[in-house]
C-alpha cells in the first residue's frame, strides 16, 4: 500500500496529516552567519564559515542529506586546473574559460583556483575522488600513481558554442607541445551530499530542514539596507520562522518551469527539481539586490515530461566515448564527448545540420542507438557505472535499467536524438544565466548579503557550485567577524506573515498547479522566442493581471501545499523581473539566445554590455556594465585573497 | 488561521473547477450531470446539493452544462487560466482578460 | 461479479512513481526524509511503509531507492518514460517494464 | 475533488452490477447517437423500424457537434443556390484527391450536396431556428429577402447557410427521436459487434455495451447497425490534465471504439495511416474561435496589428482588396470559392490575409500581437460573426456567453489573436495554437471504407458521420446519417434476426472486465494513456521509417501485454476510461500497420515515409483499405474515385439515382 489511492481505497478516508500543524506559530533563531539552501553550495559555505569559528545556520527547504541539483551525485569534477595531472596553468584556462561572451569572470577564476583545494577537502570529508578500489585499471585517464581518473571532457576541444573544429581548438601557452588538457576529473558523486552534511553536522552548523526561506530582513525594513537576516516557512508543520544574521550567503539557485509546467509530470518540468523556483533571485529582489543578464533564456530542449528523461536517452552528458549508431549500426558523426574526438561537449551545428539531412535522406535510419557493446570493457563499465552511476539523478537510471536486464555488454541503448522531436520555441528555459551580480568577496550589492553557485549570475557546474560556495562561506564570516550587531523591522516579519499564510485562509479557489500553469502560458505567450516592446509590456500587464487577479485566489489545503503555491509567487515575479529585463535590451543577441523582431541586428557592438536591474523605493531600475567588469581576473583574484594558501600557491 | 482538520490529500487535479457552483440557486437537480458528456460531475450524496466535481480534468470545455441549466446562474464557467483569451478596447486601448 | 466502486478522484499521473516491499520495508522513513519533495508522507501506522502522496512531484532523483537501508523500495517509472533498448547480436528488443524482462544484469562490476 | 475527499461518504452514486447482463431488440441499432446517429435512427424510424440507439454520453447533447453548429455547408439545392451538386462536386475535387474538403470522399460529398437542404429543412421541422425569422439581419447581403435564408462566405453562389439556431439543433433531434420511439441507451460504451456465427468477416447482428456507470453489461440484437461512434482522436496528446479540454475538437469521448470494434469484426478500413502534423496543440491551444480569428466561423473578420494598423486582403490572385464587401465575392473570372486560401487548389481559394503576413511581421512592418477588430467591420457582418455564429457553432455559445457576462462588447472591442512563432499565422485555426510537430491528430482521417448505401464491408453495416473514412463536418454527418438510416431500415426488412453466438459474447464480457481483476501494482488509465500518446509521437510522429514502425508495433504490444494488463480501476468510469485505452491501442496498431503498407510519401496525407522520401509519386495516388481477414491483417488498395469505377457507374448523377430508387 504505497499510493494515497490505496490507503484511501482500505481506509474509506484519508489519513490525516502527518506533522503537528502549527501555523502562525513564530521560532526565532540567532547566529552570526546565515546559509540560504543547503545545496553543494550552501554547504561548502556553511562549512567554510563554520571553520572559521563563527555559528553558523543553514536553512534547506528539503533535507540537507540529498537537496540540490547535485544532491543525488555528480560525476565530473570540471575544470580544475590546479590539479596535478593537469598541463595547463588554472589563470590561462580561467582567461581562456571567460572567452565567452556573458560569462562570470569572478566565478571562474575561483573555479579555476580552488576547485583543486576543494575537491581534496571533499576526500577528507569522506567523498570519493580517486579508483582506490582499482576497478578501472587500464581505464584511459587513469593515473595509476595518485588513482585520479582524468576525463576525456575539454582534454583539447573546450568550447561553448563550437561553430567548427578549429574554433574549439585552442594551444594553451602553457601546454605549448599540447598534451591533452586534464582539467576535468570524474569522480564518486553519489557519497558527496551525506559526506557534506556531516561535516557540517561536526563544524556544529545549526541545520534546518524543511523550512522555506520566503523573504530576507534588511536593516530597518528599508529596501537596499544591510541584510540583517531572513524568514521562513517550515513546510510541513506550517511554524513562521525568523533568523537573524551579522551575515548572510544566499545558494538556492535559479529558477526553472517558467515556461513550461506539466502539470501531473511536473517533477519533469525541467532539468532542475521542483524545489528551484527562484525564491532566492526574487528575495534579493525584493530586498533591492541587483541582478544581472536576466535576460538570457534558452529554449527548453529536454525532460519537460513531454520528452524522454534526461540521461535515459544514449547521447546526452555523460555518456563519455559511446558511439552513437543508426538503426543499422552505422556511426554517426556525432562526437562522443570520449578521447578520440578530445573531448568534445555537443556536435558542432554543421554536423548536426549534416545528420539530420542524412536522416531525411535515408542515409541513417531513426532510431540511433548508443553502442555500449562496441567499447572496451573498462571504457563501457566507466562511463556505465562510473560517470552514469555517479551523476544526478542518473544512478537510478542505471540502476532500473540493470533490473530491468539492460546488459551494456550486449545492448544498445535507443538514444531520442531527432525521434521525439523537437521541442515548441516557445518553450523556454530561465536556466541560462540570470542572477545575482556579485563582486570579488562574491558579495552581492546589499551589505551583509553573499551569494554561491547559481544563485549568482552566469553560474557553471557542480564544482562551481561547491568552489564559489566555499569561497563566499570564508568571505561572509569574514564580513560577520567585524559587523555590528543589527535589528530586524518587526513591521516587516508581519507584512512577510501576512502574506505568506494568506493561501491558508482560503479552502478553495485555484490551486497552485493552475497558477503555475497560468504563468507559464503567459510567458510562452508574451515573452517568448521572438520579442517586441509591445508583446513584453503585455507580458508584464498579462503576469501582473495574475498577480491582482489569481494570486488572491491561491489556496492551500496544508503546509506542503502552501509551500508550492508560494514557490509560484516566486515563479510569478521572477517572470516579471526577466520581462523587465528583456525590455531594457533593445538589440538582439546570439550568445544570450535574445531575438527582438523590433531590434533585428544581431550584437551591434554598442550592445556588447551586462544590463543590471534592481527594485528602488520599490520602482525598477537598470543600470549597465563592461563585459569585463572584473578587471584582470588573476590580479584581482589574488588581491582578494592574500591569506588565503591553497594547493596552487603551494606549487 | 483555517482552523477546519488538516488531512493528507494528493495535489489537487488542474484544472480544479471549470465550473462554479451557487449554492443559493442551484437545487441540485443534476440536469448538468446528465448533460455531461464525460461525467465530470456526479450527484451529490445530500439531496438537493450542488453535484460534486469528481473529474474536472477531463473537462472539455463544451459548455452544456451551463447552456442547459434550467436554474440561470447556478453554474458559471471557469476556464482554467492558461487559457483566458484577451481582447482590447479599441477606443481606450485597455486590454482586458476573460 | 461483486467489485466494490469507490468514489474517488482519477488517479494522478504517474500514479505511484515508488513501490515499497512492505516485507522489507521497515517504515523507518528514510524515505520521507531524504526526498526533497516531500513525495511522501509517513504512514499513520508507525512501522507499515510510508504513502507517496505528491507521485506527480517527484523528480526521479532516486535517492529515496538508492538510501533505503533495506533496499525494500523501487522507483517506478511513469509509462511515457519507459525507454528501450536493442540487444546488439539477436536484435531483440527490450523496454522497462516489459512483460517477462530479461534476468536482471548483475554482472560484477555493474 | 477537495469536496469529494472531505466527504467521508466514498460510496460510488450510482448502483454497481458489474457483469449484470441486458439483452435489448431492434430492427436497427444505432452506435452512437450524435448528429449522425440522431438522423439514422431519426431516418429508420420514419420507415417504421424498431430503432435502438445507444451513446456513451447522453444523446441530448452528445457527439462533437451535440453544442451547436453554425454553417450548413454545400446546401446546393437550396432555393437560392446558384451551384448545382454536379457543379459542387466538380469544385469540391478540387480539394484533393483523398478527401473532397471536411466532406468526406467524392460519394459523401455528392451525397452532400444532393440532400444538405433537405436534412437542414428536415431539422426545422423538428423546431429549429435556421432562418432570420426575426428580421434581425433585414438588408444584409448575405440574407435573401424572400426565403430569410443567411449565407456565409461565397455572396453570390449562395450554398453556404448560416445557421440561426445551430445550439438548439442535438435538443430537437433528442425530442424527435422520443417523439418517434427511439429507444435511447444513454452512458453504455458499446465495446463490440457482434458476428453471425461470432465469425470475423460475417454479417453484423448486434453489439455489446458496458454502462459507464453501474457497470452492468448490454447484449443488443439487432437486423441492422448504423455505426456512428465518431472518428478516433486524442491519440498523440498526453498532457494528463489540462490534455486538451478546451482545444480538444472532437468529443473527447471519441477514442475510436467503432473504428476498433468494426475493425475487430473484420471490417474494411480505408486512410488509416493519414494524420496532421501540429494541428492540435491540446492544452496549449485556446477555445476554438474563442481568440480573434479570420476563418471559418470568422470568416472574413478585419484584422489589425498591435498598432491598429489593417492587415489587407486579397482576392485568389493576390490582389489586394479594399473594402470588406469585396471579401465575400469570387476572384474575377472565378465561378465560385470556397473558405480561404489554405484549403484545396487555386480554382476554390477564396480570398485571404496576404499570404507574405509572417515575412512582414519579422520584418517588423505588422506588430505582435494582431487583433480580430470587430468594431471595424460592418455592423450585420459584426453581429453576423459575434450574434449569429459564435453563439450557435459548437462548444461556442458557451464562448459567447462568457465573453458577454466578461464584459466583452463587440462593438467597442477588439479580440486578440494569440500570439506564435509568424509562420505560424498561414495557418488558419489560429485557436488551436500550435503544437509540435510530433503531436498529431487525424484530419479527416482514416475510418471504415463504404458504398453507395453506406454499408460497410460487412452485411448488415452501415456507416455514418465521421465513422466514415476522411469525413469530418456536421452538415455532412446529419446528411449521411439520414441516408445511412434510410438504408439501413430497408435492409432490416428483408433480413430475419440470427441467434447470438453466446462464445462471442462470453469473450468479450471477459476482455471488458479483465480490468476489474487486474491492479496489484498497476498504473492508473490516465498514465496508460500519456504513454500510448508517447509510443504515437516517437514511432508514428512526423518521420516513418519501417524501423520506428516495426519498433511502434513492438512497445504498443509490449505495454498491451505488459502496463495494460494490470491497470487499477476503482468504479465503472475507470473500467470505461481503461477500455478506451485499450481500444488506443488497437487504433495505433492499425495505424502503424496502415503506415507500414504506404510506401511513399504524400503531402495531402502528411505522410512522410524517410525511407520513401519522394512526395506522392503517381503509382501510389491510391487508396489503400486494411482488415482483418481470421485475425491475418489482409491490405488492399482501390482507385481515388474507386466509386465512380465498376461495378458503379460512371457518373455521380447515375450512381445516385440507381441507389436512391428514382
Amino acid at each position: 500500500m504505497t499510493t494515497w489511492h490505496d490507503y484511501l481505497k482500505e481506509q474509506g478516508h484519508a489519513p490525516d496529516w502527518p506533522y503537528p500543524i502549527r501555523f502562525d506559530k513564530e521560532q526565532e533563531i540567532d547566529t552570526d552567519v546565515l546559509v540560504i539552501g543547503g545545496g553543494i553550495s550552501g554547504c561548502w559555505a556553511a562549512i567554510s564559515a563554520a571553520r572559521q569559528g563563527l555559528s553558523v545556520v543553514l536553512v534547506e527547504k528539503g533535507d540537507t542529506i540529498r537537496s540540490g541539483a547535485g544532491g543525488p551525485g555528480c560525476d565530473h569534477w570540471c575544470d580544475a586546473p590546479a590539479n596535478p595531472l593537469s598541463n595547463v596553468d588554472p589563470d590561462e584556462w580561467a582567461q581562456h574559460m571567460a572567452d565567452h561572451p556573458y560569462c562570470n569572470g569572478i566565478g571562474i577564476q575561483v573555479q579555476c583556483r580552488e576547485d583543486y583545494d576543494t575537491l581534496l577537502e571533499m576526500e577528507q570529508m569522506g567523498g570519493k575522488i580517486r579508483d582506490t578500489g582499482d576497478e578501472y585499471i587500464g581505464a584511459q585517464g587513469r593515473d595509476d600513481k595518485t588513482k585520479f581518473m582524468i576525463s576525456p571532457r575539454y582534454t583539447r576541444i573546450h568550447s561553448y558554442l563550437p561553430e567548427d573544429k578549429t574554433k574549439g581548438e585552442k594551444t594553451f601557452s602553457s601546454n605549448p607541445d599540447q598534451k591533452l588538457n586534464n582539467v576535468v576529473i570524474r569522480v564518486w558523486g553519489t557519497t558527496f551530499k551525506p559526506a557534506l552534511k556531516k561535516e557540517c553536522k561536526r563544524l556544529g552548523v545549526k541545520i534546518f530542514d524543511r523550512v522555506m526561506v520566503t523573504s530576507l530582513l534588511t536593516e530597518n525594513g528599508i529596501q537596499g539596507a544591510r541584510v540583517v537576516g531572513a524568514t521562513g516557512l517550515n513546510n510541513r508543520t506550517g511554524e513562521f520562522m525568523i533568523f537573524k544574521s551579522k551575515s548572510t550567503v544566499l545558494a538556492t539557485a535559479g529558477a526553472g518551469s517558467i515556461w513550461l509546467i506539466s502539470t501531473e509530470l511536473g517533477g519533469y518540468s525541467n532539468m532542475m527539481s521542483r524545489t528551484i523556483s527562484g525564491d532566492g533571485t526574487v528575495m534579493a529582489w525584493k530586498a533591492g539586490a541587483e541582478l544581472t543578464k536576466m535576460e538570457s533564456t534558452g529554449v527548453l530542449g529536454i525532460a519537460t515530461g513531454y520528452k524522454h528523461k534526461w540521461y535515459t536517452g544514449a547521447g546526452d552528458a555523460s555518456y563519455e566515448n559511446v558511439p552513437i549508431v543508426d538503426a543499422n549500426g552505422k556511426v554517426l558523426p556525432y562526437p562522443i564527448q570520449g578521447w578520440v574526438d578530445a573531448g568534445a561537449m555537443m556536435p558542432y551545428p554543421g554536423v548536426e545540420k549534416a545528420v539530420r539531412e542524412g536522416v531525411l535522406k535515408g542515409e541513417y535510419a531513426l532510431p540511433f542507438y548508443g553502442d555500449f557493446p562496441a567499447m572496451p570493457d573498462v571504457e563501457r563499465r566507466a562511463t556505465w557505472k562510473l560517470m552514469l552511476g555517479e551523476e544526478s539523478t542518473t544512478k537510478i537510471i542505471i540502476d532500473t535499467f540493470n533490473k530491468a536486464g539492460y546488459d551494456p555488454g550486449r545492448d544498445l541503448l535507443q538514444s531520442y536524438k531527432l525521434i521525439e522531436g523537437v521541442s515548441l520555441p516557445q518553450w523556454r528555459e530561465a536556466g541560462y544565466g540570470g542572477g545575482l551580480l556579485v563582486d570579488w568577496n562574491l558579495k552581492t550589492t546589499l551589505d551583509g548579503l553573499y551569494a554561491g553557485g547559481t544563485q549568482m549570475f552566469a553560474p557553471e557546474d557542480h564544482s562551481y557550485a561547491a568552489s564559489t560556495g566555499r569561497y563566499a562561506g570564508r568571505k561572509a564570516a569574514t564580513y560577520a567577524r567585524q559587523a555590528g550587531e543589527s535589528k530586524i523591522s518587526r513591521e516587516q516579519v508581519d507584512r512577510e506573515k501576512a502574506r505568506v499564510y494568506a493561501p491558508v485562509k482560503r479552502s478553495s479557489g485555484m490551486e497552485w498547479k493552475e497558477l503555475h500553469a497560468g504563468i507559464a502560458r503567459a510567458m510562452q505567450y508574451y515573452v517568448s522566442e521572438f520579442k517586441t516592446e509591445s508583446l513584453l509590456n503585455m507580458g508584464l500587464d498579462a503576469l501582473r493581471k495574475i498577480e491582482d487577479e489569481s494570486v488572491p485566489l491561491l489556496f492551500a489545503l496544508d503546509p506542503h501545499k502552501l509551500m508550492r503555491s508560494l514557490e509560484d509567487t516566486s515563479l510569478l515575479t521572477y517572470a516579471q523581473i526577466i520581462t523587465q529585463a528583456m525590455l531594457a535590451r533593445k538589440a538582439s543577441s546570439m550568445p544570450l539566445n535574445f531575438q527582438r523582431i523590433d531590434y533585428p541586428t544581431l550584437d551591434p557592438p554598442a550592445w556588447n554590455k551586462f544590463l543590471t536591474i534592481k527594485l528602488e523605493n520599490g520602482k525598477v531600475k537598470t543600470g549597465k556594465l563592461p563585459l569585463t567588469f572584473w578587471g584582470n581576473m588573476k590580479n584581482q583574484y589574488e588581491a582578494h585573497n592574500k591569506d588565503y594558501t591553497g594547493v596552487y600557491k603551494r606549487k | 488561521m483555517s482552523q477546519e482538520k488538516v488531512i493528507a490529500i494528493p495535489n489537487i487535479s488542474t484544472p480544479n473547477s471549470p465550473v462554479i457552483f451557487n449554492e443559493s440557486i442551484c437545487n441540485g437537480c443534476n440536469h448538468c450531470v446528465e448533460v455531461c458528456q464525460i461525467d465530470v460531475y456526479i450527484p451529490h450524496p445530500q439531496k438537493g446539493k450542488p453535484p460534486i466535481t469528481l473529474h474536472p480534468e477531463e473537462c472539455w470545455y463544451c459548455g452544456c452544462c451551463v447552456n442547459d441549466c434550467p436554474r440561470p446562474g447556478a453554474i458559471t464557467f471557469n476556464w482554467p487560466l492558461q487559457q483566458r483569451g484577451y481582447w482590447k478596447n479599441k477606443a481606450t486601448g485597455e486590454v482586458h482578460q476573460i | 461479479m461483486d467489485y466494490k466502486a469507490y468514489m474517488v478522484p482519477n488517479p494522478m499521473t504517474p500514479g505511484q512513481v515508488v513501490s515499497i516491499d512492505p516485507e522489507l520495508c521497515t517504515g523507518c522513513n528514510t524515505c520521507v526524509e531524504v526526498c526533497r519533495l516531500d513525495v511522501m508522507v509517513p504512514n499513520p501506522e508507525k512501522g507499515k511503509p510510508p504513502i507517496a502522496i505528491y507521485p506527480d512531484e517527484c523528480w526521479f532523483c532516486g535517492c529515496c531507492a538508492s538510501d533505503c537501508p533495506t533496499k525494500a523500495l523501487k522507483i517506478e517509472y511513469p509509462l511515457n518514460q519507459r525507454v528501450g533498448w536493442k540487444r546488439k547480436d539477436t536484435g531483440e528488443y527490450f523496454r522497462i517494464g516489459m512483460k517477462n524482462p530479461p534476468p536482471p544484469n548483475t554482472r560484477p562490476p555493474v | 475533488m477537495v469536496e469529494a475527499i472531505y466527504n467521508r461518504a466514498m460510496k460510488w452514486p450510482y448502483p454497481v452490477n458489474y457483469g449484470k447482463e441486458n439483452e435489448v431488440e431492434a430492427d436497427v441499432l444505432v452506435v452512437g447517437g450524435g448528429i449522425a446517429g440522431c438522423h439514422a435512427a431519426i431516418n429508420a424510424a420514419r420507415k417504421g423500424a424498431k430503432v435502438v440507439v445507444v451513446d456513451k454520453g447522453a444523446v441530448v447533447r452528445s457527439g462533437s457537434g451535440g453544442a451547436g453548429v453554425d454553417h450548413w455547408h454545400l446546401a446546393c439545392t437550396n432555393p437560392c443556390s446558384k451551384v448545382t451538386p454536379e457543379e459542387m462536386i466538380e469544385v469540391m475535387k478540387a480539394f484533393g484527391d483523398y478527401d473532397y474538403g471536411e466532406f468526406g470522399n467524392g460519394m459523401a460529398c455528392y451525397i452532400l450536396c444532393k440532400e444538405s437542404y433537405d436534412t437542414l429543412l428536415d431539422i426545422e421541422k423538428m423546431g429549429v431556428k435556421v432562418r432570420d425569422v426575426d428580421d434581425e439581419f433585414k438588408g444584409a447581403p448575405f440574407r435573401d429577402e424572400k426565403t430569410k435564408l443567411m449565407f456565409a462566405y461565397d455572396y453570390v453562389n449562395n450554398y453556404c447557410i448560416r445557421v440561426n439556431g445551430g445550439a438548439d439543433i442535438k435538443v430537437a433531434m433528442y425530442n424527435e427521436c422520443q417523439r418517434l420511439g427511439v429507444k435511447i441507451y444513454d452512458r453504455i460504451m458499446a465495446t463490440s459487434l457482434l458476428t453471425e456465427g461470432g465469425k470475423q468477416g460475417a454479417r453484423v447482428i448486434g453489439a455489446t455495451g458496458l454502462n459507464v456507470r453501474t457497470g452492468e453489461f448490454y447484449i443488443f440484437r439487432s437486423k441492422a447497425t448504423v455505426l456512428s461512434a465518431g472518428q478516433p482522436s486524442g491519440l498523440w496528446i498526453f498532457s494528463t490534465e489540462l490534455k486538451g479540454g478546451a482545444a480538444l475538437f472532437m468529443d473527447p469521448n471519441n477514442s475510436g471504439e467503432g473504428t476498433a470494434m468494426a475493425w475487430r469484426a473484420g471490417a474494411e478500413l480505408a486512410l488509416m495511416e493519414r494524420g496532421g502534423a501540429g494541428y492540435t496543440s491540446g492544452g496549449f491551444g485556446y477555445p476554438q474561435y474563442g481568440v480573434g480569428n479570420a476563418h471559418n466561423t470568422w470568416y472574413a473578420c478585419k484584422i489589425v496589428d498591435a498598432n491598429g494598423k489593417e492587415i489587407p486582403w486579397v482576392d485568389r490572385d493576390g490582389k489586394i482588396l479594399k473594402t470588406v464587401e469585396e471579401r465575400y465575392l469570387p476572384a474575377p473570372g472565378q465561378k465560385y470559392f470556397y473558405y480561404g486560401r489554405y484549403s484545396g487548389s487555386p480554382e476554390v481559394w477564396g480570398p485571404s490575409l496576404i499570404p507574405d503576413l509572417p515575412e512582414r511581421i519579422m520584418k517588423g512592418e505588422y506588430v505582435l500581437p494582431l487583433y480580430a477588430d470587430l468594431p471595424g467591420m460592418p455592423d450585420y457582418e459584426r453581429r453576423a460573426i459575434w450574434g449569429l455564429m459564435i453563439p450557435h457553432e459548437g462548444k461556442c455559445r458557451i464562448i459567447y456567453d462568457n465573453y458577454q457576462r466578461a464584459g466583452f462588447d463587440p462593438d467597442k472591442d477588439m479580440l486578440q489573436v494569440i500570439v506564435m512563432p509568424p509562420d505560424k499565422y498561414t495557418y488558419a485555426a489560429w485557436w488551436a495554437a500550435f503544437g509540435a510537430r510530433q503531436w498529431r491528430e487525424r484530419v479527416h482521417g482514416g475510418g471504415l471504407l463504404f458504398d453507395w448505401d453506406l454499408k460497410a464491408s460487412l452485411d448488415g453495416l452501415y456507416v455514418a458521420g465521421c465513422q466514415a473514412y476522411c469525413c469530418a463536418d456536421h452538415a455532412s454527418s446529419a446528411v449521411t446519417g439520414r441516408y445511412a438510416g434510410r438504408k439501413a431500415a430497408r435492409y432490416s426488412q428483408t433480413v430475419k434476426k440470427s441467434v447470438i453466438d453466446r462464445q462471442q459474447v462470453d469473450a468479450e464480457k471477459t476482455r471488458v472486465y479483465s480490468p476489474l481483476q487486474q491492479g496489484e501494482g498497476g498504473i492508473g488509465w490516465k498514465e496508460l494513456r500519456g504513454g500510448l500518446a508517447r509510443i504515437m509521437q516517437d514511432y508514428v510522429g512526423e518521420y516513418l521509417n519501417e524501423e520506428t514502425l516495426k519498433m511502434g508495433l513492438t512497445w504498443l504490444n509490449s505495454i498491451k501485454e505488459s502496463e495494460a494488463s494490470s491497470v487499477y480501476v476503482r468504479n465503472p468510469h475507470e473500467l470505461a476510461r481503461t477500455l478506451e485505452c485499450l481500444t488506443r491501442i488497437t487504433v495505433g496498431e492499425i495505424t502503424m500497420q496502415a503506415s507500414l503498407a504506404r510506401k511513399a510519401s504524400s503531402r495531402e496525407l502528411s505522410f512522410n515515409r524517410l525511407d520513401y522520401p519522394e512526395v506522392d509519386p503517381p503509382e501510389w495516388n491510391k487508396l489503400l483499405t486494411i482488415k482483418l481477414d481470421n485475425g491475418n491483417i489482409k491490405l488492399g488498395e482501390l482507385p481515388n474515385d474507386y466509386w465512380l469505377k465498376p461495378p458503379y457507374a460512371p457518373t455521380y448523377e447515375e450512381n445516385y439515382r440507381k441507389h436512391n430508387g428514382l
